[in-house]
């Protein structure tokens, strides 16, 4: 079956097919909405197909991946279409699906331009889904940026505030570490074609380049920077709190749930296996940044009055674990860092959505503005609270697992690190009751009109917290389908 | 000389008879078909080329048509077409009116075609000044503007002073190795002084052509006062064939290690001021040519590593920035109303009221930026591909970061087309010839971008 | 003899050129200019190139020069008054230009020339006819072309709105 | 049938609770209430059953929670002695709460968010009971906070209900920290986070790791269990409802820092220092709850200072390595507050939710049920002697004293004292609630009901003594069958000792009852009257307990909102962002600049290109000199 | 004859660098500096002249007759220009063509 139907070429170019349809029937609004759900349903359909598969390896493919797809592409450089699937892959092309499904769901009130957004959003998708699948690494930094162009205009057409100074923002930081990133990736290339007389991008040999060790750092300090911008890791974060509060809803939680997500698989993936050395030399570093914004951004969250840049920060504190995790490079660090971004993913961009309601319907986020919803929209107020429970660590919910493994994994490597960084989940608890303090509980300081979810919002928080429920409860599965590609990440 | 010889340069032939036709039966004949003859000739001038097999020797002599000359011409023509059918309604709406302006473009591309088939610096330099020529004339060729005029003048005299430093170089360079002839190595050790002090002096003159910094200053003044197809003429086909020249004459000569230097600083100052400069210029026009500035930096970037990677980074950048310069100054072109649209702010919403040509300037914005999936990516990773295997690694760092600066100035356009209401009326209708031309550029900008084997195998054939 | 003649005609050029190149009236540096033409005709007789040395004399003595003083007449501009003279300050970069360039140049170019040239040979006019004519006679053709569309240029410049 | 059993304790409630979260709003009234008291008692039964059924301790494993690499964590629960008494304490008072709540609820509309989180209360405590591994646990403990965090603001219009409640989330998180990162650790020494294989072998473990694990557990112990430092949430969580302050803050939540540190004693047992630790911060616990409550005003309150107070006791036993002593007292204790609290309830309810017990008094004849339930309940508070509390409070200050060393010794004596400013502030309270003149009440069919599930209460903390009666009354239940577990080595005493021991504390919460008698019995008039005046600094000072409150407002909570500030639109907008944003517009302006060199004009132009050519032939020549 | 290749040279630099002296000097007259131009253009045939007669071969001289050539036709448009431009702004000085910058 797998040789049969290209399913990865199908889960990356199905949304790109999306998007042009999308585009082309842009005239009628419902059309529009039809043919994004469509194909956001189907692919959602077409990622949860590959985890029957799991356990089996593909022809030809590096051991772990059990999907994979290989064509000549632009043969001067030796740059090939390689695509594959092992467990990591799968989790994130089925949360890419899954977020996109609710990102579809939650703009379904855009009017303006409503083809163009909906189109965006696909092809954002499609990027995204070939970057999770890219083995190829000239392939993979394609997708890395051409990611970039339908965020920055979904944050700039339809975003609110300051659009155009967030938008630009963005795309200036991500880009000057993605350049970095490449002219890395061509040195890599070259030491490798210069070492082996292959001259080729793919992952997998080039994993077997020796660099020497200060090459290594610098090549290595390149992957970081663009990763860490895009993370963001502690202070190369400015862009994050902006483009998070000026983007429409859809687009935050694209932005939040899965762009800072690639970054980290990019860690994973590639900037640790590629650079062995050269990451362990650097670790200390990572420890350092990632602590020090788990318990800064946390920190800084409690002072905002903003609510979606409290979350904002909010969401860099909790993927600093993420970081930690990574940093830690031990199986069940980095097992848990993966759950955490998956967790990451839907609590950070469910709680993005709930204020994203809460905005759409009294036209401000400040949190002063706000005051006794619970007794108002008992509804909403049931899933703000869920969710934000979930991202203060309760257990029982997702992110606590996510968590802990990371905390029990790094503390065999790194004690002061890990201790540290969980002394921060107690300010992470600070700011969240303050957010539920505000909006659910006290009086209305002002009356307000609000009404209690449409069955479309009330399904799509269903499922959001059903999710956050089943991987508090039982994460299992998705545990076990990183295990394979972690041993083989990390038998190196 | 044969039939079959007058075959191979049958490019050349084409379209010098057709630049001779234009001018005898313009005054006859209508515009429109004007142009349609200069586009006819230009796209089979091109499509012969490209299908054409290269000779090893000159057909006539001091003519050969290259395997060079076979990837250049297409570009050539293709740049030319472009011009041609964006200037026919540009010119109509700015009462620039007569044959002289096919004629003139197709001249210009006679010479274009020309210079890559030369086999001797004789003819390479007559090719190479009567392209500049022919944008001396198109440049002002707009008589309602007074800074047509102005910038003609002012390219005309930086010209003529480059011309003389080109021409003086070629003096020194046959001085020192006694030959004008385009084969064989040449230098004799020891002349190396001479030829040396004449690759200075072509280097000079060829900084003027490329724009690269100190002699780019020209390029906004010229860019901003030429008509807007003009631009896009000038801004692609001038540099490339100023490229292609350094080409020819450095794969003619030793390795110049002395050279190095210069061509490094000029490299870095072009890429760093260019993108410097653009950073906050509200004028589109004054934007694209500091951003050229840049990009020449670029490609010179390329030409420093001396190896065959650095020559086909050139030509495939020279490609790429084809398409890409067309498609903006096309995309300007065609926008612009009774006046230019001269701020990046007389563009705002245009993205929506004017989808095509918004989304074609945004392309090439997104292009010139060198973002995926676009040309502009393709070309800038070949570029900093070579450079890097050419061991200047500081230097393409430093390319890095200010082409990774340039991306705001061009996301700023990108912004004023799509994310701010526009107040001024929806522009006129897209004429077909400029959709026509638009399309295509962007089609080969998203075509190299996505799948540039092609392209790049040509390359490769055409620097054997 | 040769040699003294080539030196004196150096001087002769090079201060013809000073000359014109400093005068107050534009007429006047013309006349200048034509002198020195004239010796540098001389020289590239000299060098033994007779017929360049005629051309020299017809076409830039002759005809560029004649131009030169049409326009200059033409728009009037024969009295120094009327026009703005270049300062100490405008003289003062280009000398130092102008030094650095030849102080380079006369470096480059005398530094490394000790192999025995092969002396100065004199071209006869058919070597000349017979390269002009069978090696590059394209270059005719694109000079030719270039010149029509001088006219072509000249002309629409000229044309009255 | 025991893995039955355990599941269906734990399910009930969470069905109950889920249930109520979920469709309650849209269920009758009626079915809620029957609905959730019938999920508790079902998992009383369950409990009763697995008494019966037990045999010896067990592990049981249900299901698998997560598993990463070596990290297990399956879904097991450990029924030992520990456990099961706990689990049927908390299935009974629970199962009388809710019926209590039913009536004391009647006037309140969010009945379906009360019952809902007061039954997943009863499921996240027993899980908490029950866990076998330190994840699930923990489960638990984070669940009864976050029950309790919503509970105590369950009021949430009034700000200050819903502070209070945020309070106690982040006060014990701190602690919960602790216990975060202590069972990293023990992952990293142990490889397993099952309680029983780590209990088993913390000998392998040098005694300085065994300490600073202790201490970790301390710290979450404190928070949990409101001790030094962190008590101050407890008594504000009294804004919550009467029933969930008797329930979470009075008999079940609270205990489970104490019943941690029982649990884990074979492990930090180890490590007298960090036992030293835990009694000392017991003692002083003790001490300090019994003094706040000298000077409460506020009925609830006492009993809160009360419950930090009688914590501090059993902490205090803990640390004496008595866990038997430790556990009998927190059985008790759990009767004869809850007793209290619920008692308390009523007489608010009487009283239109007034709480000030100087605005009380005479409810003894208007009350009667009431009365002589809370003075049972004061009995056992104030230890008087053959009450259950009386035992349990004695068997802990015993086994300090049996404990020995000069820290041990002076532990005890402030036991002794503690005992009776704990008699003397728990008759105050009944002399100034029912003594006196006619108090006027407010009847319901409710109050009754009320009252009525005061009786069992009364009666288990009346007797509760006899669960484990000193050795020279015939030996005791709970030590019996506490026997199996692996800390319960205590000295063997005489008898003569244990019995000077106990008329000794008999004869000093005696003295502290007539010294409350003649203060309050007596002087009652004096002293409302002295209410009404200015209280003096010691009274002030023990009203405000011991200022702790206004030293974390000053030390830690101004500063952590000042620097939050400070750190946001100073650090973050000031420098980093500023940096950027400098960095931009210096480049912009370096950009203008270098634009100002087209001047425009031609010459210029040609100077530049001229100098430039200049400069690459000087270079040229440079280098052929 | 016996004058070195080298002075030839010199000459002909001196020559050039006169011809870029005045470019740059006469700013104020656009025929100047196409004098200027002219003289550079001269001194550039001097030096294929001599390099004609160094390796005795006629392509240097033929260069110099095109580069007439060339001159010629550039003059006539130059001149053509500087006659519209006079004709526009009634001067001849290139610092008043300053109407686009930055």
């Amino acid at each position: 079956m797998t040789s049969l139907i290209p399913i990865l070429t199908l889960l990356v170019f199905l949304p790109l097919c999306g998007s042009l349809l999308t585009f082309a029937v842009r005239r009628s609004d419902n059309a529009v909405r039809g043919v994004a759900l469509a194909f956001s349903l189907a692919e959602l359909a077409l990622s949860l197909l590959p985890l029957m598969l799991s356990g089996q390896k593909a022809a030809g493919a590096p051991a772990g991946f059990f999907l994979y797809q290989d064509a000549a592409w632009i043969e001067r450089f030796g740059i090939r279409y390689t695509l594959g699937m092992d467990g990591i892959s799968a989790v994130m092309v089925l949360l890419t699906a899954f977020i996109t499904l609710i990102a579809v769901l939650s703009a379904w009130g855009v009017k303006e331009r409503c083809g163009l957004f909906f189109s965006l959003l696909l092809a954002l998708q499609g990027a995204v889904q070939g970057l999770f699948l890219s083995l190829d690494l000239f392939l993979f930094y394609l997708f890395w940026e051409a990611m970039l162009i339908p965020m920055l205009l979904l944050i700039g057409v339809w975003g609110t505030g300051r659009p155009v100074y967030s938008t630009i923002k963005f795309f200036l930081y991500t880009f000057v570490g993605s350049l970095l990133m490449l002219v890395a990736i061509i040195a890599l290339y070259l030491m490798h074609g210069a070492q082996t007389a292959s001259y080729t991008f793919a992952l997998p040999e080039l994993v077997r380049t020796n660099i020497p060790h200060d090459i290594g750092l610098w090549l290595f300090a390149a992957f970081l920077l663009s990763f860490a911008i895009k993370f963001p890791l502690f202070p190369l974060h400015t862009w994050q709190p902006d483009a998070y509060c000026d983007a429409p809803v859809a687009g935050t939680l694209m932005l939040g749930s899965l762009l800072s997500k690639t970054a980290a698989y990019g860690l994973i993936r590639i900037a640790f296996p590629l650079f062995p050395e050269a990451s362990r030399a650097l670790t200390p570093l990572i420890y350092v940044v990632a602590v020090l914004g788990i318990g800064y951004f946390a920190w800084i969250a409690f002072a905002q009055r903003d609510m979606k840049r409290m979350l904002a920060y909010s969401s860099v504190s909790h993927m600093g674990f993420v970081a930690l995790g990574i940093a830690a490079w031990s199986p069940v660090a980095v097992s848990g860092a993966l759950l955490q971004m998956v967790n990451h993913a839907i609590t950070t961009g469910a709680l993005f959505l709930v204020v994203g309601m809460l905005e759409e319907r009294a036209d401000s986020r400040d949190l002063s503005r706000y005051g006794g919803t619970w007794g108002k929209i008992p509804l909403f107020s049931f899933f703000f609270l869920v969710f934000n429970m979930a991202s203060a660590g309760v257990p029982g919910l997702n992110n606590f697992v996510s968590e802990l493994i990371i905390l029990v994994g790094t503390f065999r490597v790194a004690p002061l690190a890990a201790a540290i960084a969980f002394l921060g989940t107690i300010l992470t608890l600070v700011y969240t009751v303050r957010l539920v303090q505000e909006v659910l509980f006290g009086k209305e300081k002002k009356p307000l009109e609000l009404k209690d979810l449409s069955p479309r919002e009330a399904g799509m928080l269903a499922v959001m917290a059903l999710v956050v429920v089943y991987l508090g409860v039982h994460p299992g599965p998705v545990l076990d389908l990183f295990k394979t590609p972690l041993e083989v990440l990390l038998a190196k | 000389m044969t039939i079959s010889d007058l075959y191979t340069i049958m490019p050349i032939v084409i379209t010098a008879g057709a630049a001779l036709f234009v001018l005898l039966c313009g005054p006859m004949l209508l515009s429109a078909s004007l142009t349609a003859i200069g586009v006819t000739a230009s796209a089979a001038a091109g499509l012969w080329a490209a299908l054409g097999t290269p000779a090893s020797t000159q057909a006539v002599s001091g003519l050969c048509f290259t395997p060079l000359a076979r990837f250049l011409i297409p570009v050539f023509c293709f740049a030319a077409a472009v011009t041609l059918l964006l200037s026919h309604s540009y010119n109509e709406r700015r009462g620039i009116k007569g044959e002289e302006f096919p004629a003139t473009v197709l001249f210009a591309l006679f010479a274009l075609c020309v210079l890559p088939c030369a086999t001797n610096m004789l003819i390479l330099f007559l090719a190479l000044e009567s392209v500049s020529f022919a944008f001396y004339i198109l440049v002002s060729m707009d008589l309602n503007r007074a800074e047509s005029g102005e910038a003609g003048l002012k390219y005309l005299l930086m010209g003529a002073v480059a011309a003389a430093f080109t021409a003086f170089g070629f003096a020194l360079l046959f001085t020192g190795s006694g030959t004008l002839q385009l084969s064989g190595a040449l230098a004799r050790p020891d002349n190396r002084a001479i030829i040396s002090a004449g690759w200075g002096v072509i280097l000079v003159g060829m900084a003027f052509k490329l724009s690269l910094v100190p002699g780019h200053l020209w390029t906004p003044d010229v860019y901003q006062g030429a008509p807007a197809p003009v631009s896009a003429f000038l801004s692609t086909s001038s540099k490339v064939a100023a490229a292609a020249l350094l080409l020819i004459l450095l794969a003619l000569f030793p390795p110049m290690p002395e050279l190095r230097v210069p061509l490094a600083a000029l490299s870095v100052l072009s890429m760093v001021l260019g993108n410097l400069a653009a950073l906050l210029q509200q004028n589109i026009k004054r934007m694209l040519a500091y951003s050229s500035v840049a990009h020449m930096g670029y490609l010179s970037l390329a030409l420093l590593s001396g190896s065959r990677d650095g020559y086909a980074a050139v030509l495939l950048y020279g490609a790429v920035y084809t398409a890409m310069n067309l498609a903006a100054f096309g995309a300007i072109s065609s926008l612009s109303i009774d006046e230019e649209r001269e701020l990046v702010t007389d563009y705002a919403g245009l993205g929506f009221t004017a989808p095509l040509r918004g989304g074609v300037l945004a392309l090439a914005m997104i292009s010139l930026a060198g973002i995926p999936p676009t040309a502009g990516f393709i070309g800038k990773f070949f570029i900093f591909y070579s450079a890097i295997k050419g061991g200047s690694i500081a230097l393409a760092i430093i390319g890095i970061l200010s082409a990774a600066a340039s991306a705001y100035f061009y996301l700023r356009v990108v912004a004023q087309l799509y994310m701010h209401r526009s107040q001024a009326p929806a522009p006129r209708a897209v004429s077909l010839a400029e959709g026509l031309a638009l399309c295509l550029a962007s089609a080969m900008i998203l075509v190299i971008g996505v799948y540039p084997g092609p392209l790049l195998k040509a390359i490769d054939t055409a620097l054997q | 003899m040769e040699a003294t003649l080539f030196y004196i005609l150096a001087a002769v050029l090079l201060t013809g050129t000073l000359l014109a190149i400093t005068a107050r009236q534009a007429v006047r540096s013309i006349v200048y200019l034509v002198t020195s033409f004239f010796a540098l005709a001389l020289m590239f007789y000299l060098l033994g190139a007779p017929l360049i040395a005629a051309f020299e004399v017809i076409i830039y003595a002759g005809a560029i020069m004649v131009l030169f003083l049409f326009v200059i007449m033409m728009l009037e501009l024969e009295s120094p008054e009327k026009l703005p003279q270049p300062h100490f300050t405008n003289w003062l970069p280009a000398l130092l230009l102008a030094g650095a360039v030849v102080g380079s140049l006369v470096v480059l170019l005398c530094s490394r020339l000790r192999a025995v040239p092969p002396g100065f040979v004199e071209i006869p006019v058919r070597q000349f006819a017979f390269a002009l004519f069978k090696q590059y006679g394209v270059a005719v053709e694109v000079v030719s072309m270039q010149l029509l569309f001088a006219l072509v240029g000249a002309l629409y410049l000229g044309r009255r709105r | 049938m025991l893995p039955t059993y355990l599941t269906l304790m734990l399910l009930f409630p969470l069905l109950g609770g889920l249930t109520c979260a979920l469709a309650g709003r849209k269920l009758p009234r009626t079915l809620v209430e029957v609905f959730a008291c019938a999920t508790v008692w079902g998992s009383f039964l369950c409990a009763v059953l697995a008494a019966a059924a037990y045999t010896a301790p067990q592990v049981i494993t249900l299901a698998d929670w997560f598993t990463s690499f070596d990290l297990s964590i399956p879904i097991s629960l450990y029924l030992d002695p520990l456990s099961l008494s706990m689990t049927v304490m908390i299935g009974f008072v629970c199962g009388l709460i809710h019926v209590y709540s039913v009536f004391y609820m009647r006037e309140d509309q969010d009945y379906a968010r009360y019952f809902a989180l007061l039954n997943l209360f009863v499921f996240a405590m027993l899980t908490l009971v029950l866990g076998e591994t330190l994840p699930l646990l923990y489960l638990g403990w984070e669940g009864v906070g976050f029950c309790s965090y919503l509970l105590i603001g369950f009021w949430y219009a009034d700000p200050a209900n819903a502070d209070a409640g945020r309070k106690a989330f982040i006060t014990t998180r701190i602690g919960d920290v602790a216990l975060m990162i202590a069972l990293a650790w023990l992952f990293q020494l142990f490889g397993t986070l099952s309680v029983t294989k780590v209990n088993g072998m913390g000998f392998l473990m040098p005694g300085s790791v065994i300490t600073m694990l202790g201490i970790l557990f301390l710290i979450a112990a404190m928070g949990k269990s409101a001790q030094m430092p962190l008590m101050v949430w407890l008594p504000d969580a009294m804004a919550g409802p009467t029933p969930v302050s008797a329930m979470i803050h009075a008999a079940t939540m609270v205990t489970a820092g104490v019943y941690l540190l029982a649990r884990l004693l074979p492990l930090i047992g180890g490590s007298q220092v960090a036992l030293a630790a835990i009694a000392v911060t017991g003692g002083l616990t003790a001490f300090y709850g019994a003094t706040c409550a000298l000077a409460q005003r506020d009925l609830k309150r006492v009993l809160a200072y009360s419950t930090i107070s009688q914590i501090g006791y059993m902490m205090l036993g803990v640390g004496a390595g008595a866990v038997t002593a430790a556990t009998f007292h927190l059985l008790v204790h759990a009767f004869f507050k809850a007793l209290l609290f619920l008692g308390a309830g009523c007489v608010i309810a009487a009283m239109h939710h007034e709480q000030d017990i100087y605005k009380m008094g005479g409810l003894k004849r208007s009350l009667p049920l009431t009365f002589w339930s809370f003075l049972v309940g004061a009995a056992c508070l104030a230890g008087i002697p053959f009450t259950g509390g009386f035992f349990s409070k004695d068997s802990i200050l015993l086994a300090v004293w049996l404990k020995g060393g000069v820290l041990y010794q002076a532990l005890y004596l402030l036991g002794l004292l503690t005992a009776l400013i704990t008699a003397f502030y728990s008759f105050r309270l009944v002399f100034l609630v029912f003594a006196g003149g006619n108090g006027h009440v407010h009847r319901s069919s409710g109050l009754t009901v009320m009252q009525l599930v005061l009786i069992p209460l009364a009666i288990l903390g009346l007797f509760g003594g006899l669960l484990d009666l000193p050795a020279y009354l015939g030996g005791g239940y709970l030590s019996a069958f506490f026997e199996g577990l692996p800390a319960g080595d205590l000295l063997k005493v005489s008898h003569e000792q244990e019995i000077a021991m106990q008329v000794l504390a008999g004869v000093v919460a005696l003295l502290g009852l007539a010294a409350a008698y003649f203060r309050y019995g007596k002087g009652r008039a004096e002293r409302m009257r002295e209410a009404q005046a200015r209280p003096s600094a010691l009274i002030g000072f023990l009203a405000q307990g011991w200022y702790f409150d206004k030293l974390y407002h000053l030390v830690l909570i101004r500063p952590y909102q000042a620097c939050a500030g400070f750190f946001w639109e100073r650090v973050d907008h000031g420098v980093i962002d500023a940096s950027v944003d400098g960095l931009g517009s210096g480049l912009g302006g370096a950009g203008r600049l270098l634009g100002r060199w087209s001047t425009g004009k031609v010459a210029v132009y040609l100077i530049s290109f001229a100098a430039g050519g200049a400069l690459i032939l000087g270079y040229l020549a440079w280098l052929a000199l | 004859m016996s004058v070195p290749l080298s002075h030839v040279l010199i000459v002909a630099s001196l020559m050039f660098a006169m011809g870029l002296g005045c470019v740059v000097a006469w700013r104020a007259n656009v025929i100047m500096m196409l004098i200027g131009i002219e003289i550079m253009l001269n001194a550039v045939m001097l030096t294929f002249v001599g390099g004609s007669a160094h390796w005795g071969i006629a392509d240097g001289q033929l260069f110099s007759l095109m580069l007439m050539a060339l001159t010629s036709a550039e003059v006539s448009l130059a001149l053509a220009m500087v006659v519209y431009l006079h004709r526009r702004k009634n001067t001849v000085n290139t610092d008043q063509f300053d109407s686009m910058k930055g």
